[in-house]
Protein backbone atom coordinates (compact mmCIF):
# COMPACT_ATOMS: atom_id res chain seq x y z
CA UNK A 1 0.00 0.00 0.00
CA UNK A 2 1.28 3.42 -0.61
CA UNK A 3 1.13 6.50 2.46
CA UNK A 4 1.68 10.06 2.02
CA UNK A 5 4.52 11.49 4.17
CA UNK A 6 4.80 15.20 5.08
CA UNK A 7 7.79 16.83 7.16
CA UNK A 8 7.36 20.12 8.84
CA UNK A 9 10.03 22.34 9.92
CA UNK A 10 13.72 21.29 11.16
CA UNK A 11 12.32 17.78 9.61
CA UNK A 12 11.65 19.30 5.95
CA UNK A 13 14.70 20.92 5.91
CA UNK A 14 17.02 18.00 6.70
CA UNK A 15 15.49 15.66 4.02
CA UNK A 16 15.00 18.65 1.91
CA UNK A 17 11.64 18.09 1.27
CA UNK A 18 7.95 18.27 2.66
CA UNK A 19 5.74 15.65 0.77
CA UNK A 20 6.58 11.98 -0.23
CA UNK A 21 4.63 9.01 -0.94
CA UNK A 22 6.54 5.51 -0.26
CA UNK A 23 5.21 2.25 -0.60
CA UNK A 24 4.74 0.54 2.56
CA UNK A 25 4.21 -3.17 4.03
CA UNK A 26 0.68 -4.10 4.59
CA UNK A 27 0.89 -4.03 8.41
CA UNK A 28 3.09 -1.02 8.61
CA UNK A 29 2.71 1.34 11.53
CA UNK A 30 4.08 5.23 11.40
CA UNK A 31 6.46 3.68 13.65
CA UNK A 32 7.54 1.46 10.76
CA UNK A 33 6.89 4.97 8.50
CA UNK A 34 9.86 6.78 10.07
CA UNK A 35 12.20 4.18 10.46
CA UNK A 36 12.18 3.29 6.97
CA UNK A 37 12.40 7.57 6.62
CA UNK A 38 15.82 7.25 8.76
CA UNK A 39 17.28 5.03 7.04
CA UNK A 40 16.71 6.66 3.75
CA UNK A 41 17.38 10.05 5.14
CA UNK A 42 19.89 8.98 8.06
CA UNK A 43 19.90 13.04 9.30
CA UNK A 44 16.45 12.18 10.26
CA UNK A 45 17.87 9.55 12.64
CA UNK A 46 17.99 12.08 15.93
CA UNK A 47 14.68 13.12 15.92
CA UNK A 48 13.50 9.25 17.02
CA UNK A 49 13.17 10.17 20.41
CA UNK A 50 11.47 13.38 20.47
CA UNK A 51 9.50 13.42 16.81
CA UNK A 52 5.61 13.34 17.02
CA UNK A 53 2.88 12.14 14.64
CA UNK A 54 -0.24 12.73 13.04
CA UNK A 55 -2.38 10.40 10.57
CA UNK A 56 -4.77 12.24 8.11
CA UNK A 57 -5.00 15.77 10.30
CA UNK A 58 -5.29 14.14 13.99
CA UNK A 59 -2.32 13.36 16.75
CA UNK A 60 -1.78 9.67 16.53
CA UNK A 61 0.50 7.16 18.45
CA UNK A 62 3.55 5.81 16.62
CA UNK A 63 1.75 2.33 17.05
CA UNK A 64 -0.92 2.82 14.94
CA UNK A 65 -1.81 0.50 11.93
CA UNK A 66 -1.53 2.53 8.69
CA UNK A 67 -4.26 2.07 5.70
CA UNK A 68 -3.88 2.76 2.33
CA UNK A 69 -3.83 6.38 1.17
CA UNK A 70 -3.02 7.34 4.56
CA UNK A 71 -1.75 11.22 4.97
CA UNK A 72 1.90 10.76 7.52
CA UNK A 73 2.70 14.08 8.97
CA UNK A 74 6.06 13.56 11.37
CA UNK A 75 6.50 16.22 13.46
CA UNK A 76 9.77 17.92 15.72
CA UNK A 77 9.49 18.87 19.37
CA UNK A 78 6.88 22.03 19.24
CA UNK A 79 8.44 25.61 21.03
CA UNK A 80 6.66 24.93 23.90
CA UNK A 81 8.10 27.52 26.20
CA UNK A 82 8.42 27.09 29.65
CA UNK A 83 7.67 30.84 30.84
CA UNK B 1 -8.09 37.81 9.29
CA UNK B 2 -10.19 34.69 9.93
CA UNK B 3 -13.73 35.29 11.44
CA UNK B 4 -13.79 31.67 12.70
CA UNK B 5 -12.93 31.28 16.43
CA UNK B 6 -10.01 28.77 15.77
CA UNK B 7 -7.49 29.86 12.90
CA UNK B 8 -3.76 29.75 11.28
CA UNK B 9 -3.57 33.10 9.32
CA UNK B 10 -0.17 34.88 7.74
CA UNK B 11 -2.23 38.00 8.44
CA UNK B 12 -1.66 40.26 11.06
CA UNK B 13 -3.59 39.21 14.11
CA UNK B 14 -5.91 41.65 15.89
CA UNK B 15 -7.69 41.16 19.03
CA UNK B 16 -10.86 43.22 18.26
CA UNK B 17 -12.14 40.54 16.20
CA UNK B 18 -11.77 37.70 18.85
CA UNK B 19 -13.00 39.87 21.85
CA UNK B 20 -16.28 40.41 19.19
CA UNK B 21 -16.15 36.62 18.52
CA UNK B 22 -16.30 35.72 22.16
CA UNK B 23 -18.51 38.36 23.73
CA UNK B 24 -21.60 38.02 21.16
CA UNK B 25 -25.02 37.23 22.06
CA UNK B 26 -27.01 34.97 21.39
CA UNK B 27 -24.50 31.68 21.10
CA UNK B 28 -24.54 28.54 23.26
CA UNK B 29 -22.73 30.18 26.53
CA UNK B 30 -25.19 31.55 28.85
CA UNK B 31 -25.49 35.39 27.73
CA UNK B 32 -22.95 37.97 27.35
CA UNK B 33 -19.81 37.68 28.97
CA UNK B 34 -18.56 40.36 31.95
CA UNK B 35 -15.33 39.18 31.79
CA UNK B 36 -13.17 38.91 28.53
CA UNK B 37 -9.34 38.16 28.96
CA UNK B 38 -6.58 38.30 26.31
CA UNK B 39 -3.16 37.28 25.55
CA UNK B 40 -0.94 38.33 22.77
CA UNK B 41 2.73 37.20 22.09
CA UNK B 42 4.54 39.91 20.58
CA UNK B 43 8.40 38.79 18.94
CA UNK B 44 10.69 40.11 21.18
CA UNK B 45 13.99 41.34 20.13
CA UNK B 46 16.18 39.50 22.14
CA UNK B 47 16.51 36.06 23.15
CA UNK B 48 18.78 33.93 24.92
CA UNK B 49 21.14 36.92 24.61
CA UNK B 50 20.87 36.65 20.64
CA UNK B 51 19.00 39.98 18.62
CA UNK B 52 16.72 38.68 16.79
CA UNK B 53 16.22 40.16 13.22
CA UNK B 54 13.08 38.37 12.32
CA UNK B 55 11.49 34.89 12.87
CA UNK B 56 8.79 32.87 10.46
CA UNK B 57 6.21 30.33 11.99
CA UNK B 58 5.44 27.04 10.19
CA UNK B 59 2.49 25.23 11.13
CA UNK B 60 0.76 21.93 10.23
CA UNK B 61 -2.48 23.85 9.50
CA UNK B 62 -5.05 21.80 9.43
CA UNK B 63 -3.69 19.78 12.47
CA UNK B 64 -3.26 23.35 14.47
CA UNK B 65 -6.52 24.33 14.39
CA UNK B 66 -7.65 20.50 15.42
CA UNK B 67 -4.94 21.35 18.38
CA UNK B 68 -7.07 24.68 18.93
CA UNK B 69 -10.27 23.03 19.10
CA UNK B 70 -9.32 19.96 21.40
CA UNK B 71 -7.71 22.99 23.88
CA UNK B 72 -11.45 24.48 23.62
CA UNK B 73 -13.08 21.39 24.55
CA UNK B 74 -11.22 20.81 27.35
CA UNK B 75 -11.74 24.57 28.69
CA UNK B 76 -15.12 24.04 28.17
CA UNK B 77 -15.15 21.10 30.32
CA UNK B 78 -12.97 22.34 32.97
CA UNK B 79 -14.99 26.15 32.66
CA UNK B 80 -18.29 25.86 31.08
CA UNK B 81 -18.96 29.18 30.71
CA UNK B 82 -15.86 30.14 28.96
CA UNK B 83 -16.18 30.97 25.10
CA UNK B 84 -12.42 30.75 23.00
CA UNK B 85 -11.00 32.40 20.57
CA UNK B 86 -7.54 32.37 19.27
CA UNK B 87 -5.64 32.83 16.07
CA UNK B 88 -2.09 31.82 15.22
CA UNK B 89 0.06 33.52 12.70
CA UNK B 90 2.68 31.99 10.42
CA UNK B 91 5.25 32.96 8.12
CA UNK B 92 7.44 35.76 8.81
CA UNK B 93 7.00 38.45 11.65
CA UNK B 94 8.89 41.91 12.50
CA UNK B 95 9.83 42.49 15.90
CA UNK B 96 6.92 43.61 17.69
CA UNK B 97 3.97 41.74 15.48
CA UNK B 98 1.59 38.90 17.59
CA UNK B 99 2.48 35.77 16.77
CA UNK B 100 -0.32 34.06 18.66
CA UNK B 101 -3.80 36.32 20.25
CA UNK B 102 -6.23 34.38 22.37
CA UNK B 103 -8.91 35.67 24.18
CA UNK B 104 -11.82 34.35 26.66
CA UNK B 105 -14.85 35.61 27.71
CA UNK B 106 -17.00 34.49 30.73
CA UNK B 107 -19.63 35.77 33.22
CA UNK B 108 -16.95 36.03 35.73
CA UNK B 109 -13.06 37.09 35.79
CA UNK B 110 -11.76 34.32 37.55
CA UNK B 111 -12.75 31.78 34.74
CA UNK B 112 -11.51 34.31 32.12
CA UNK B 113 -8.26 34.49 33.31
CA UNK B 114 -7.67 31.23 34.29
CA UNK B 115 -8.80 29.93 30.68
CA UNK B 116 -6.94 32.28 28.92
CA UNK B 117 -4.09 31.22 30.50
CA UNK B 118 -4.49 27.57 29.98
CA UNK B 119 -4.54 27.99 26.62
CA UNK B 120 -1.71 29.54 25.65
CA UNK B 121 0.38 27.18 27.87
CA UNK B 122 -1.47 24.31 26.18
CA UNK B 123 -0.79 25.90 22.68
CA UNK B 124 2.83 26.24 23.60
CA UNK B 125 2.54 21.84 24.23
CA UNK B 126 0.74 20.84 21.56
CA UNK B 127 0.42 23.07 18.81
CA UNK B 128 2.04 21.68 16.08
CA UNK B 129 3.95 25.06 14.79
CA UNK B 130 7.13 25.57 14.60
CA UNK B 131 9.71 28.99 14.92
CA UNK B 132 12.54 29.23 12.89
CA UNK B 133 14.47 32.33 14.82
CA UNK B 134 16.97 34.63 12.57
CA UNK B 135 19.01 36.20 14.46
CA UNK B 136 22.04 38.19 14.21
CA UNK B 137 24.98 36.06 12.63
CA UNK B 138 23.00 32.76 12.24
CA UNK B 139 19.57 30.95 12.51
CA UNK B 140 17.83 28.06 14.74
CA UNK B 141 14.98 25.87 15.44
CA UNK B 142 13.35 26.77 18.50
CA UNK B 143 12.48 23.38 19.47
CA UNK B 144 11.54 22.46 22.95
CA UNK B 145 9.28 18.90 24.10
CA UNK B 146 7.50 16.46 22.63
CA UNK B 147 3.94 17.03 21.07
CA UNK B 148 1.97 15.04 23.11
CA UNK B 149 -1.94 15.50 23.41
CA UNK B 150 -2.54 12.91 25.86
CA UNK B 151 0.61 13.33 28.26
CA UNK B 152 -1.18 13.86 31.22
CA UNK B 153 1.07 15.20 32.89
CA UNK B 154 1.99 18.27 30.71
CA UNK B 155 -1.86 18.81 30.93
CA UNK B 156 -1.84 18.91 34.80
CA UNK B 157 0.96 22.00 34.65
CA UNK B 158 -0.98 23.92 31.97
CA UNK B 159 -3.61 23.66 34.65
CA UNK B 160 -1.24 24.49 37.70
CA UNK B 161 -0.40 27.41 35.61
CA UNK B 162 -3.69 28.60 35.30
CA UNK B 163 -4.18 29.30 38.71
CA UNK B 164 -7.66 27.17 38.65
CA UNK C 1 -9.66 58.20 23.31
CA UNK C 2 -6.88 59.43 26.13
CA UNK C 3 -3.06 58.66 25.50
CA UNK C 4 -2.31 58.39 28.63
CA UNK C 5 -1.55 55.60 30.52
CA UNK C 6 -4.07 55.99 32.94
CA UNK C 7 -7.31 57.27 32.54
CA UNK C 8 -11.01 57.69 33.72
CA UNK C 9 -13.00 58.55 30.40
CA UNK C 10 -16.88 59.10 29.13
CA UNK C 11 -15.36 57.73 25.53
CA UNK C 12 -15.34 54.22 24.39
CA UNK C 13 -13.05 52.26 25.58
CA UNK C 14 -10.53 50.32 23.29
CA UNK C 15 -7.89 48.18 23.72
CA UNK C 16 -5.55 48.72 21.09
CA UNK C 17 -4.07 52.46 22.60
CA UNK C 18 -3.12 50.52 25.81
CA UNK C 19 -1.29 47.67 24.09
CA UNK C 20 0.48 50.29 21.96
CA UNK C 21 1.27 52.24 25.41
CA UNK C 22 2.50 48.95 27.04
CA UNK C 23 4.53 47.61 24.37
CA UNK C 24 6.02 50.71 22.69
CA UNK C 25 9.67 50.64 22.71
CA UNK C 26 12.02 52.85 23.95
CA UNK C 27 10.95 53.24 27.20
CA UNK C 28 11.64 52.86 31.14
CA UNK C 29 10.76 49.22 30.84
CA UNK C 30 13.69 46.58 29.49
CA UNK C 31 12.95 46.52 26.11
CA UNK C 32 9.35 45.28 24.27
CA UNK C 33 7.35 42.80 25.97
CA UNK C 34 6.91 39.18 24.78
CA UNK C 35 3.97 38.99 26.36
CA UNK C 36 1.10 41.38 26.94
CA UNK C 37 -2.21 40.30 28.96
CA UNK C 38 -5.30 42.50 28.70
CA UNK C 39 -8.82 42.29 30.98
CA UNK C 40 -12.21 44.08 29.59
CA UNK C 41 -15.29 44.04 31.84
CA UNK C 42 -18.32 44.02 30.19
CA UNK C 43 -21.85 45.51 31.34
CA UNK C 44 -23.61 42.23 31.39
CA UNK C 45 -27.89 42.33 30.31
CA UNK C 46 -28.07 40.13 34.18
CA UNK C 47 -27.16 40.84 37.29
CA UNK C 48 -28.17 39.24 40.79
CA UNK C 49 -31.27 37.95 38.69
CA UNK C 50 -32.53 41.40 37.51
CA UNK C 51 -32.80 42.31 33.76
CA UNK C 52 -30.33 44.96 33.48
CA UNK C 53 -31.05 47.85 31.17
CA UNK C 54 -28.14 49.92 31.32
CA UNK C 55 -25.34 51.38 33.78
CA UNK C 56 -24.13 54.67 34.95
CA UNK C 57 -20.56 54.46 35.77
CA UNK C 58 -19.30 58.08 38.36
CA UNK C 59 -16.21 58.51 39.73
CA UNK C 60 -14.15 61.04 41.91
CA UNK C 61 -12.10 61.55 38.60
CA UNK C 62 -8.47 62.95 39.78
CA UNK C 63 -8.70 60.41 42.76
CA UNK C 64 -9.49 57.62 40.37
CA UNK C 65 -6.40 58.41 38.50
CA UNK C 66 -4.09 58.58 41.39
CA UNK C 67 -5.46 55.37 43.12
CA UNK C 68 -4.47 54.08 39.32
CA UNK C 69 -0.59 55.29 39.85
CA UNK C 70 -0.77 54.24 42.90
CA UNK C 71 -1.57 50.20 41.98
CA UNK C 72 0.76 50.82 38.83
CA UNK C 73 3.56 51.56 41.94
CA UNK C 74 2.14 48.68 43.30
CA UNK C 75 2.67 46.59 40.21
CA UNK C 76 6.09 47.32 39.50
CA UNK C 77 7.26 47.06 43.08
CA UNK C 78 5.84 43.33 42.73
CA UNK C 79 6.38 42.65 38.93
CA UNK C 80 9.18 45.42 38.00
CA UNK C 81 9.55 44.53 34.24
CA UNK C 82 5.33 44.96 33.96
CA UNK C 83 4.11 48.14 32.12
CA UNK C 84 0.67 49.18 32.85
CA UNK C 85 -2.15 51.04 31.31
CA UNK C 86 -5.98 51.09 32.83
CA UNK C 87 -8.85 53.20 31.41
CA UNK C 88 -11.91 53.20 33.29
CA UNK C 89 -15.32 54.61 31.56
CA UNK C 90 -17.60 56.70 33.41
CA UNK C 91 -21.24 58.08 32.05
CA UNK C 92 -23.72 56.04 30.83
CA UNK C 93 -23.20 52.55 29.21
CA UNK C 94 -25.15 49.88 27.19
CA UNK C 95 -25.28 46.19 27.61
CA UNK C 96 -22.06 44.55 26.25
CA UNK C 97 -19.81 48.02 26.32
CA UNK C 98 -16.66 47.66 28.18
CA UNK C 99 -16.61 49.57 31.44
CA UNK C 100 -12.75 48.82 32.58
CA UNK C 101 -9.86 48.57 30.16
CA UNK C 102 -6.66 46.86 31.24
CA UNK C 103 -3.61 46.22 29.48
CA UNK C 104 -0.33 44.72 30.90
CA UNK C 105 3.01 44.00 29.24
CA UNK C 106 6.05 42.19 30.03
CA UNK C 107 8.67 40.20 28.68
CA UNK C 108 7.08 36.83 29.88
CA UNK C 109 3.65 35.97 30.35
CA UNK C 110 3.48 34.51 33.84
CA UNK C 111 4.25 38.03 35.16
CA UNK C 112 2.05 39.78 32.50
CA UNK C 113 -1.01 37.62 33.49
CA UNK C 114 -0.53 37.92 37.17
CA UNK C 115 -0.26 41.76 36.72
CA UNK C 116 -3.00 42.07 34.73
CA UNK C 117 -5.51 40.09 37.56
CA UNK C 118 -4.17 41.58 40.50
CA UNK C 119 -4.59 45.18 38.66
CA UNK C 120 -8.86 44.83 38.33
CA UNK C 121 -8.77 43.36 42.07
CA UNK C 122 -7.23 46.51 42.85
CA UNK C 123 -9.47 48.55 40.81
CA UNK C 124 -12.26 46.97 42.30
CA UNK C 125 -10.85 47.33 45.78
CA UNK C 126 -10.20 51.19 45.75
CA UNK C 127 -11.04 52.79 42.84
CA UNK C 128 -13.48 55.87 44.34
CA UNK C 129 -15.78 54.64 41.03
CA UNK C 130 -19.43 53.62 41.54
CA UNK C 131 -22.11 51.93 39.53
CA UNK C 132 -25.72 53.05 39.46
CA UNK C 133 -27.24 49.75 38.18
CA UNK C 134 -30.91 50.49 35.94
CA UNK C 135 -33.18 46.99 35.96
CA UNK C 136 -36.19 46.45 34.86
CA UNK C 137 -38.11 47.76 37.73
CA UNK C 138 -36.11 50.02 39.36
CA UNK C 139 -32.42 50.98 40.10
CA UNK C 140 -29.65 50.61 42.77
CA UNK C 141 -26.16 51.99 43.91
CA UNK C 142 -23.60 49.05 44.06
CA UNK C 143 -21.96 49.12 46.97
CA UNK C 144 -19.59 46.54 48.17
CA UNK C 145 -16.79 47.13 50.96
CA UNK C 146 -15.16 50.62 52.48
CA UNK C 147 -12.59 51.92 50.06
CA UNK C 148 -8.74 51.73 52.07
CA UNK C 149 -5.69 51.84 49.90
CA UNK C 150 -3.95 50.91 52.73
CA UNK C 151 -5.83 47.58 54.12
CA UNK C 152 -3.26 45.59 53.92
CA UNK C 153 -5.31 41.84 54.18
CA UNK C 154 -7.47 43.64 51.11
CA UNK C 155 -4.21 43.33 49.09
CA UNK C 156 -3.06 40.53 49.85
CA UNK C 157 -6.06 39.12 48.55
CA UNK C 158 -5.60 40.73 45.23
CA UNK C 159 -2.07 39.13 45.22
CA UNK C 160 -3.88 35.73 46.18
CA UNK C 161 -6.11 35.95 43.18
CA UNK C 162 -3.35 37.14 40.47
CA UNK C 163 -1.94 33.73 41.13
CA UNK C 164 1.69 35.74 42.00
CA UNK D 1 -11.56 78.19 58.37
CA UNK D 2 -13.25 77.25 55.48
CA UNK D 3 -13.49 74.23 53.33
CA UNK D 4 -15.07 72.51 50.71
CA UNK D 5 -17.50 69.32 50.87
CA UNK D 6 -17.47 67.30 47.52
CA UNK D 7 -19.94 64.19 47.80
CA UNK D 8 -20.60 61.38 45.29
CA UNK D 9 -23.33 58.65 44.03
CA UNK D 10 -25.59 57.91 46.35
CA UNK D 11 -24.02 60.14 48.97
CA UNK D 12 -24.49 63.23 46.62
CA UNK D 13 -27.85 61.63 45.97
CA UNK D 14 -29.06 61.52 49.54
CA UNK D 15 -27.65 64.94 50.14
CA UNK D 16 -29.07 66.64 47.20
CA UNK D 17 -25.98 68.56 46.26
CA UNK D 18 -22.65 67.54 45.31
CA UNK D 19 -20.87 70.28 46.55
CA UNK D 20 -21.00 72.40 49.40
CA UNK D 21 -18.95 75.09 51.26
CA UNK D 22 -18.59 74.82 55.46
CA UNK D 23 -17.38 76.97 58.21
CA UNK D 24 -15.41 74.51 60.42
CA UNK D 25 -13.19 75.04 63.97
CA UNK D 26 -9.73 75.79 63.63
CA UNK D 27 -8.84 71.90 64.69
CA UNK D 28 -11.19 70.53 62.97
CA UNK D 29 -10.41 67.11 61.35
CA UNK D 30 -12.09 65.16 58.44
CA UNK D 31 -14.26 63.22 60.85
CA UNK D 32 -15.61 66.44 62.46
CA UNK D 33 -16.83 67.15 59.12
CA UNK D 34 -18.15 63.81 58.54
CA UNK D 35 -20.35 63.89 61.98
CA UNK D 36 -21.49 67.87 61.58
CA UNK D 37 -22.50 66.99 57.77
CA UNK D 38 -24.18 64.17 58.62
CA UNK D 39 -25.86 66.28 61.47
CA UNK D 40 -27.17 68.22 58.86
CA UNK D 41 -27.98 65.47 56.53
CA UNK D 42 -29.83 62.96 58.34
CA UNK D 43 -29.91 60.54 55.69
CA UNK D 44 -26.09 60.19 55.28
CA UNK D 45 -26.06 58.70 58.52
CA UNK D 46 -26.42 55.21 58.14
CA UNK D 47 -22.73 55.73 56.25
CA UNK D 48 -20.69 56.78 59.23
CA UNK D 49 -19.15 53.31 59.36
CA UNK D 50 -18.11 53.02 56.02
CA UNK D 51 -17.38 56.12 54.24
CA UNK D 52 -13.86 57.03 53.09
CA UNK D 53 -12.24 60.26 52.54
CA UNK D 54 -10.18 61.79 50.47
CA UNK D 55 -8.63 65.45 50.87
CA UNK D 56 -6.99 67.41 48.06
CA UNK D 57 -7.57 64.41 45.65
CA UNK D 58 -6.11 61.31 47.97
CA UNK D 59 -7.30 59.19 49.94
CA UNK D 60 -6.98 60.46 53.70
CA UNK D 61 -7.38 58.97 57.21
CA UNK D 62 -10.92 60.24 59.24
CA UNK D 63 -8.01 61.59 62.10
CA UNK D 64 -6.47 63.76 59.70
CA UNK D 65 -6.57 67.36 60.33
CA UNK D 66 -8.18 70.04 58.18
CA UNK D 67 -6.37 72.78 56.85
CA UNK D 68 -8.14 76.34 55.59
CA UNK D 69 -9.11 75.64 52.13
CA UNK D 70 -9.27 72.21 51.64
CA UNK D 71 -11.25 69.79 49.93
CA UNK D 72 -12.69 66.92 51.38
CA UNK D 73 -14.61 64.17 49.46
CA UNK D 74 -16.58 61.71 51.05
CA UNK D 75 -16.88 58.60 49.33
CA UNK D 76 -19.71 55.67 49.92
CA UNK D 77 -18.12 52.25 49.59
CA UNK D 78 -17.15 51.36 45.79
CA UNK D 79 -18.39 47.97 44.45
CA UNK D 80 -15.56 45.87 45.07
CA UNK D 81 -16.90 42.93 43.54
CA UNK D 82 -15.80 40.01 44.90
CA UNK D 83 -15.43 37.40 41.48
Amino acid sequence: MRVTIRLFARLRELARRDELTREVGGAATVADVWGALAREFPALEPYTRSVSAAVNDDYSPMTRALANGDDVAFLPPVSGGRR
Amino acid sequence: MSSSRFAVTSDRLSLEPLIGLVSAPGDAAPGRPGAVATFLGLVRERNLGRRVLRLEYEAHERLAVRAFERIDAEVRARWPTVRLALHHRVGRLEIGEASVAIAAGSPHRAEAFAACRYTIERVKQIAPIWKHEYFEGGDVWIEGATADPDDEQARQEALGRSCA
